[in-house]
C-alpha cells in the first residue's frame, strides 16, 4: 500500500479565500493510500518546505502531493525539497488549486472551490500512485563546436568558443571567410574601414590552433542530438591542393580567362582561378570549374604549368567529410533581394542603377574603381546620385512586409562617402521614415543632412528611366506635396535584406524552424533569442532577421557563451520525461518512427547467436527524445509509453474524476 | 492651413461610403507617396493622390471633393500597380466621382463639347468620358 | 454507486444539472493559457477538470472514451495553435487523429456536441474562459450523458 | 481555326483600318475572326467601384453572347480587352455579383469564356514563328516604338498580357515583321485618355511626353493597339512641334496595320489612308 502525504497550501489568502483547505485536507485523509494530510499558510516558504521534508521522514512517505499553485510555478521547488528528504523527485506531484481553481471561481462560500480542489487533489493522488521513480538522464557532451557561416557573426562565435578553450569547425560556402562585411567600405556610425577591423579577425581565426576552417564547403547533413552531433560536410573541389599551395598567386596572374566577380557583384571581372579578394582567408585560390576550359574541354592548363609546388589538381572531386561535434552555431547571414523584380527601377537594364552593396564596392579602396565613385556605364564621376530606400522592404505587394532595418543607416553613410569623395556632388535620398534607433545613429543621419548636405525627400520613387545619358528619377516628396523629377547620373537602391537562398533547405537539414521569409526562428524571440527548438543548435547574425554589425557580433558572442556553458561539464543532465519501447512486443510497423518530430526513434536489429537477423524493433534515442508523446498515441500495439505521462497514470487520473 | 480632427468625421458615414464604394481600406495606406510620384496627372492635381488619401484618412471628405483631383484621374492604375500596400487611388477617386455624380452634380455639360470632337474622336472616348464625368 | 456519485446526485437535485467536463490540454499552450486566466483573476464555470499532458499529440483517443465512461458529460481537447506546437508538429498529429476519431465517435452514437477541440495559446486566457463557458453551457443543454457511465457500472 | 471576335464600337467607325487589317491578317495566317452575332458597346471603362454593378451589365451581355459561339473571345481595342477581361473575372469570382448581373441582363453566363487580346492570339495560338514564316514583305528595319499605354497591362493581376513593367510582346511581334523595335521609357505611361473631352492641355502634355520619349530613342513610327491612344497621339503632335524645333511628325499606326502590310495586304486594306500622319512615305523610303 502506498504511503502518500498530501499538503494543501493556503497561499496566504489566495487559495484560502475561496477554498476551505482544512476541509480538503480532511477529505484527502479518507483516500486509500494517504497516510498524512495537512494544510499550511505558505507551502513554498522555508518553514513549509521543512514541514514537507519532516513529514516525509516521520511518516516514511513514498509519495507527495502538494495542492498549491501551478506546477509551472513551484513544481521544481517541491521536487527539490522531496529529493533532499530522500524521496525520488518524480514521486512528487502538484495539484493546481490556485490558477485553475481558487483564482477563477470566486464563490466566497468556498463551496465550489472546495469541491473542485477535492477532485483535483484526488485525481493527482491517483495519478501519483502510478508514478515510477525516475532518474535524470545524463548525456555525454562532445566538446567541439560547429559554426556554419564565416561572416562576422560566425567568426566572432568561432573565436569566442576557441578562446574559451574548445575546438571549433568553421564551415564557409565561399572560397574565403569574411562574408558580406568584407565587401563593405566603411561602417556606420564610426566610419571605420570595414576591412581594417575585419581582416585581423579573419587572420586570427585562420591562425587559431583550435579553429579548423573548411572554405568552399557546405553542410550536407546533421545527425544526432545535443552534445552528440555528427555533421557531414561537402568540401567542393577547389582543384587546388590546400596542403601544397603556398598562395603565391602565380596561377591567378597567368590564367588567361576571366569571369564576372561574385565578390564585386558583377562590377568587375576576376580570373577563372581566383581568390575572391586580395585579403582572402585562406589565401588559396579555387578554380571556377564551369568557366575553366581545362576542366570543360581539356585545353589550357596554364595554371598547372606555372604552379611551382604543383598544387593544381584537375582531377580533384568533391569530398564528404564527417565531424563529430557537441553544439552547432548557425550564422549563415543574408543576401539582397534580387532587384530584377522591380522593373520600374530598371535594375539590370539600366547600368547606372546599382544596389547598396555594389555602391560599397565602388566606395571601397580595394574595389573595382580603387575607391573612386565612378558610374558603371561610362566610368564618369557622377555629379548627382539618387539613393532610394525601402526597395522591396515594407512592400507587401512586390517585396517583403518587414523593414530591413540597416538601410536608413547605410544610405546615410553612402551619402557621406559620396560627398567625401565627390565634393561637388549632390546626394538625394528618397525615404519613407528614417529609422535611426541605435547608439549615435540619429546623430549620424542628421550629420548626413546638416553637415554633408544630402537632400532628403520624403516619398517613394515611382520609376527610373534613362534619358540622354542621365538616369531620370520620378518620385514624390510628400512633405511639399509635389511630384519630383531628378536627372541624376547614378541611382543606388537600398534593397531589401532577405535570407540566404537555400536557408530553408539548411533549416530542414538541421531540424530548426524558419518563418515565411526563411529567417530562422529563435526558441523564444525575447527570452531565448540565440537558441532554437533543436537543443544544442544556436543562432547568430542576420540569418535570424536583418541586423547590423554590432548586433551580429553580440549575437555571435551570445551563441558562443551558450556553447561554452553547455561544454562546461562532461555530461549534461536532462529531464527523464522520455518515451520507451517494450521491445519484446514491438511489431516494427514504424508508425512511431514516422510520427516522431525529432527523428528520435531508430530501427533496432535483433540478432540470434548465429548473427542472423531475427526481427526488428523500435528504439528511442533518449538523447534526442523531447518527451512529446506523439509516438505513444501513434503506436498501434501500445508498446511505447512516456515516462511521467504513462497511460496508466493518465487513466488513473481519469478514473478519479 | 489648420484642420480640426473629429472622431465622427474620421469614422463618419461618408468615409464608410467611400470605402465601401471603392473597395479600398484607407488605413492600409502608409503615405509613401509612390502614387503621387507615378501618377501621370498628379502635376495638375490640387491634391496629389497620396495627399487626397491623407485627407480621407483624417475624415476630411470635403477637402478632397473641392479639389480637381478626381476629375483628372483617368484610372490608368499606375498608382495601384506600384503601390506597396495595394491601395488603388484610382478606385478611391472613382468612388468620390460616383458620390458626386449620383447626386446629379455633373462635371461636364454635353452641349459644351465641340462638334469636331464629337465627329472625330473615337466613340470610346466619348462613352468613357460620359461615364466618368456626367451623371 | 460509490460515494462520489451519491454526492453528485445530491448536488444535481438542489441546483439542477451541472455537467462535468474533462479537458485534455497540452502543457505549453493551453495549460499556460488557463494559468494566465487564473493570474488575471478571470472567472469561468467550475465544471471543468484538467488533465495535463505534454502535447495534444500524446492524446490517445481512448482517453476520451475513458473520460465518458468515468462520468464526463463533455470532453474538451485543446493545444497550441497549428504551427506553434512546442514539439513542432505534435498538434498536427492530434488534429489528424481527431478528425478520424470524430467520425468514429459519431458512429458509436456520441453526440458530437459533447466533444470539443480548440487551440488556445499561452496568451489566450480570454479564449480559454469563453471556451469553458460555452462548452459548459452547450453540454448543460444536452443533459447528462448516461450511456457510457452505464457501461462501466455494468462491468 | 475560328475565333469569336468582338470589334467594339470604335473599330466599326473611326478605326476601320484596325479592324479590317486584323481580319485580313488572320485570314492570311489561316484562321478566321468570327464577329459576334450580336453585340453592344462594352461601356469603354471598367467600373472602378465594386458596388457599381450597372457598369458590368453591358460587357456581361457581350460575354454572354460570345459564350454562345466558343470558349474564347478576342478583341483588338485595348479598352475593350480591359473591360471584358476584368468583367469576366468579376463574374467568375463573385457569385453574388454574377447572379445580380445575369439576372438583370436575363442571360445565363458563368465567366468561363476566356478573353484574349489579338496579340495573345498571335503569340499563344498562332505562334510568332508561324507569323514570321508568313511574312511576305519584311518591313525593312523601320524603327518602331511599341506603345502599350495602360489598359493592356494594368492591373497586373487581372489583365496583364505581359509583364506590367517592361512588356515586350508587341516588340517581339514587330521584330518578327522586320521592324527594329525601339524601347522607350514612356511606353507604359498614360496618353491622357478621355481627358481629350475636358482637358486637351493634359492630353497634349502626356501624349507629347510619349511621343518625345519615343522620338528621342529614334522611333520612326509609333505602334499602338488602342484607338483612343492613337487619336491622342496623332492630335498632340502639333503641340510637340510647337515646343520642339525641327520636330518631324511621326505616324501612329495600329500594330495590325504593320502586320497586314508585312503579310502582303494592300495599303487600302490596311487602312493606311485613315492615319493622320501617313506611314506610306516611310515604307517607301525603307523599300517596303
Amino acid at each position: 500500500m502506498a504511503r502518500i502525504g498530501v499538503f494543501i497550501c493556503q497561499c496566504g489568502n489566495n487559495i484560502e479565500s475561496t477554498v476551505d483547505t482544512k476541509s480538503v485536507s480532511e477529505e484527502m485523509e479518507k483516500v486509500p493510500g494517504v497516510v498524512f494530510s495537512c494544510n499550511y499558510k505558505f507551502m513554498c516558504s522555508s518553514p513549509g518546505q521543512e514541514m514537507l521534508k519532516e513529514a516525509i521522514k516521520k511518516h516514511k512517505l513514498d509519495g507527495v502531493v502538494v495542492s498549491a499553485c501551478s506546477p509551472h510555478m513551484h513544481e521544481k521547488t517541491f521536487r527539490k525539497a522531496c529529493e533532499s528528504a530522500g524521496l525520488n523527485p518524480y514521486r512528487c506531484e502538484i495539484a493546481n488549486i490556485r490558477e485553475q481553481c481558487s483564482w477563477v471561481h470566486h464563490d466566497k462560500t468556498k463551496k465550489t472551490g472546495t469541491v473542485k480542489s477535492n477532485d483535483l487533489t484526488r485525481m493527482t493522488i491517483e495519478r501519483l500512485k502510478r508514478n515510477r521513480p525516475l532518474k535524470k538522464i545524463n548525456i555525454p557532451v562532445n566538446k567541439r563546436a560547429l559554426v556554419i557561416g564565416g561572416g562576422i557573426a560566425g567568426i566572432q562565435a568561432a573565436l569566442d568558443i576557441a578562446e574559451g578553450g574548445r575546438e571549433v569547425i568553421l564551415v564557409e560556402k565561399e572560397p574565403s571567410i569574411g562574408g558580406n562585411m568584407a565587401r563593405l567600405s566603411e561602417t556606420f556610425p564610426t566610419m571605420d574601414c570595414s576591412q581594417c577591423i575585419l581582416t585581423p579577425k579573419m587572420v586570427e581565426a585562420e591562425l587559431h590552433e583550435r579553429i579548423k576552417i573548411y572554405t568552399y564547403s557546405e553542410v550536407e547533413g546533421l545527425d544526432g542530438y545535443i552534445g552528440n552531433f555528427t555533421v557531414r560536410i561537402r568540401k567542393k573541389a577547389k582543384y587546388v591542393d590546400e596542403e601544397l599551395c603556398t598562395g603565391c598567386g602565380e596561377c591567378i596572374e597567368k590564367c588567361p580567362f576571366k569571369a564576372s566577380s561574385e565578390f564585386e557583384l558583377g562590377l568587375n571581372k576576376r580570373k577563372v582561378i581566383y581568390t575572391p579578394f586580395p585579403q582572402a582567408v585562406p589565401n588559396i585560390p579555387v578554380i571556377d570549374a564551369p568557366n575553366c576550359t581545362m576542366i570543360q574541354k581539356g585545353k589550357c592548363g596554364v595554371c598547372a604549368k606555372v604552379c611551382g609546388p604543383k598544387a593544381i589538381d584537375f582531377e580533384q572531386t568533391d569530398e564528404i567529410v564527417e565531424e563529430k561535434v557537441g553544439a552547432v552555431v548557425v550564422a549563415t547571414g543574408y543576401e539582397l533581394m534580387p532587384n530584377e523584380r522591380f522593373g520600374e527601377y530598371g535594375y539590370g537594364r539600366i547600368k547606372d542603377v546599382i544596389n547598396g552593396l555594389q555602391f560599397e564596392r565602388l566606395a571601397s579602396s580595394s574595389g573595382p574603381t580603387g575607391g573612386e565613385i565612378r558610374r558603371p556605364s561610362d566610368g564618369k564621376v557622377p555629379e548627382s546620385v539618387v539613393f532610394i530606400q525601402c526597395v522591396g522592404s515594407r512592400d507587401e505587394a512586390k517585396g517583403v512586409s518587414y523593414c530591413s532595418k540597416i538601410c536608413c543607416m547605410y544610405t546615410a553613410k553612402h551619402t557621406m562617402l559620396y560627398k567625401h569623395k565627390v565634393h561637388e556632388g549632390q546626394a538625394y535620398v528618397f525615404y519613407m521614415d528614417i529609422r535611426a534607433g541605435g547608439k549615435r545613429y540619429e546623430e549620424f543621419t542628421r550629420r548626413a543632412i546638416e553637415d554633408e548636405g544630402a537632400v532628403y525627400l520624403r516619398g517613394r520613387v515611382s520609376r527610373v528611366y534613362e534619358r540622354g545619358g542621365k538616369v531620370v528619377v520620378q518620385g514624390a516628396d510628400t512633405l511639399s506635396a509635389s511630384q519630383v523629377e531628378i536627372e541624376a547620373d547614378m541611382v543606388v537602391l537600398a534593397t531589401a535584406i532577405v535570407s540566404r537562398t537555400g536557408a530553408d533547405t539548411l533549416a530542414q537539414r538541421l531540424g530548426i524552424g524558419y518563418d515565411r521569409y526563411r529567417f530562422y526562428n529563435e526558441y523564444h524571440p525575447k527570452l531565448r533569442p540565440v537558441e532554437t527548438v533543436n537543443a544544442g543548435i544556436y543562432l547568430a547574425g542576420a540569418c535570424v532577421g536583418p541586423m547590423d554589425i554590432p548586433e551580429s557580433v553580440s549575437m555571435g558572442s551570445a551563441a558562443a557563451s551558450k556553447v561554452l556553458a553547455l561544454f562546461s561539464a562532461d555530461e549534461m543532465a536532462r529531464e527523464p520525461i522520455v518515451a520507451g519501447v517494450d521491445k519484446t512486443r514491438c511489431n516494427a510497423c514504424w508508425d512511431c518512427l514516422v510520427a516522431c518530430p525529432y527523428s528520435a526513434i531508430e530501427k533496432e536489429e535483433v540478432k540470434n547467436r548465429q548473427g542472423e537477423t531475427v526481427r526488428w524493433n523500435a528504439r528511442v534515442n533518449e538523447g534526442v527524445c523531447q518527451g512529446c508523446g506523439v509516438c505513444v498515441a501513434a503506436c498501434r500495439s501500445k508498446v511505447i509509453d512516456l515516462a511521467g505521462y504513462t497511460d496508466e497514470q493518465v487513466y488513473a487520473a481519469i478514473s478519479a474524476f | 492651413m489648420k484642420i480640426k480632427l473629429f472622431k465622427q468625421e474620421i469614422e463618419g458615414s461618408s468615409i464608410r461610403q467611400i470605402e465601401r464604394s471603392s473597395g479600398e481600406v484607407l488605413k492600409n495606406c502608409y503615405q509613401c507617396g509612390n502614387c503621387s510620384g507615378g501618377c501621370p496627372v498628379s502635376y495638375e492635381m490640387d491634391l496629389p493622390p497620396s495627399q487626397a488619401i491623407r485627407f480621407l484618412q483624417l475624415g476630411k471628405v470635403e477637402e478632397v471633393k473641392k479639389a480637381n483631383s478626381m476629375w483628372l484621374c483617368v484610372g490608368c492604375q499606375q498608382c495601384f500597380s506600384r503601390c506597396p500596400k495595394s491601395v488603388s487611388a484610382a478606385n478611391l477617386f472613382e468612388a468620390l466621382r460616383q458620390m458626386s455624380l449620383r447626386q446629379g452634380k455633373d462635371h461636364k455639360e454635353i452641349r459644351d463639347l465641340p462638334v469636331s470632337f464629337l465627329e472625330k474622336a473615337p466613340q470610346q472616348a466619348i462613352v468613357c468620358g460620359f461615364r466618368k464625368l456626367v451623371s | 454507486m460509490d460515494e462520489k456519485d451519491v454526492s453528485r446526485t445530491e448536488q444535481d437535485s438542489k441546483g439542477g444539472f451541472e455537467p462535468r467536463i474533462m479537458a485534455f490540454v497540452c502543457n505549453w499552450c493551453t495549460y499556460a493559457g488557463a494559468d494566465l486566466a487564473g493570474t488575471s483573476r478571470m472567472e469561468y464555470k467550475e465544471n471543468v477538470r484538467i488533465v495535463k499532458l505534454p502535447c495534444t499529440g500524446r492524446i490517445d483517443p481512448l482517453f476520451i472514451i475513458k473520460a465518458f465512461e468515468n462520468g464526463a458529460d463533455g470532453v474538451l481537447v485543446s493545444g497550441c495553435h497549428p504551427g506553434d506546437c512546442h514539439y513542432t508538429t505534435g498538434n498536427y498529429h492530434a488534429r489528424r487523429r481527431w478528425i478520424a476519431f470524430r467520425s468514429l465517435m459519431e458512429f458509436v452514437g456520441i453526440d458530437l456536441r459533447r466533444l470539443h477541440f480548440s487551440w488556445v495559446s499561452a496568451s489566450e486566457a480570454l479564449k480559454w474562459v469563453d471556451l469553458i463557458n460555452n462548452v459548459t453551457d452547450e453540454v448543460r443543454k444536452l443533459g447528462p450523458f448516461a450511456e457510457y457511465k452505464g457501461l462501466k457500472q455494468g462491468w | 481555326m475560328k475565333i469569336p471576335y468582338y470589334p467594339g464600337c470604335t473599330l466599326n467607325t473611326v478605326a476601320k483600318g484596325f479592324d479590317v487589317s486584323a481580319r485580313e491578317s488572320a485570314r492570311a495566317l489561316g484562321f478566321e475572326m468570327e464577329e459576334l452575332g450580336q453585340w453592344n458597346c462594352c461601356g469603354a471603362s471598367f467600373p472602378l467601384s465594386p458596388d457599381n454593378l450597372m457598369g458590368l451589365t453591358a460587357p456581361a451581355k457581350v460575354l454572354a453572347s460570345a459564350a454562345r459561339m466558343g470558349d474564347a473571345v478576342t478583341t483588338l481595342c485595348s479598352v475593350c480587352y480591359n473591360v471584358l477581361k476584368r468583367t469576366n473575372k468579376a463574374l467568375r469570382d463573385d457569385g453574388e455579383k454574377r447572379s445580380v448581373v445575369t439576372g438583370f441582363i436575363e442571360e445565363e453566363y458563368d465567366g468561363s469564356t476566356e478573353v484574349i487580346h489579338f496579340l495573345e492570339v498571335l503569340r499563344d495560338r498562332v505562334g510568332f514563328d508561324r507569323v514570321r514564316e508568313s511574312v511576305k514583305r519584311p518591313l525593312g528595319g523601320i524603327r518602331a516604338a511599341a506603345y502599350y499605354g495602360c489598359m493592356l497591362l494594368r492591373p497586373a493581376g487581372e489583365v496583364g498580357i505581359d509583364r506590367h513593367e517592361g512588356p515586350t510582346i508587341m516588340e517581339d511581334l514587330l521584330s518578327v515583321l522586320g521592324c527594329e523595335p525601339v524601347d522607350f521609357p514612356n511606353k507604359i505611361e498614360c496618353c491622357g485618355a478621355h481627358l481629350a473631352m475636358t482637358r486637351t492641355d493634359v492630353v497634349e502634355r502626356l501624349s507629347g511626353n510619349v511621343l518625345e520619349s519615343a522620338v528621342d530613342r529614334g522611333a520612326e513610327v509609333v505602334v499602338t493597339s488602342c484607338p483612343l491612344c492613337q487619336y491622342n497621339l496623332e492630335k498632340s503632335q502639333a503641340k510637340v512641334a510647337e515646343r520642339r524645333a525641327g520636330y518631324r511628325h511621326v505616324p501612329v499606326v495600329y500594330f495590325t496595320q504593320l502586320l497586314g502590310i508585312a503579310l502582303g495586304q494592300s495599303d487600302e486594306m490596311a487602312g493606311l489612308a485613315e492615319n493622320r500622319w501617313d506611314v506610306r512615305p516611310l515604307l517607301e523610303e525603307k523599300g517596303v
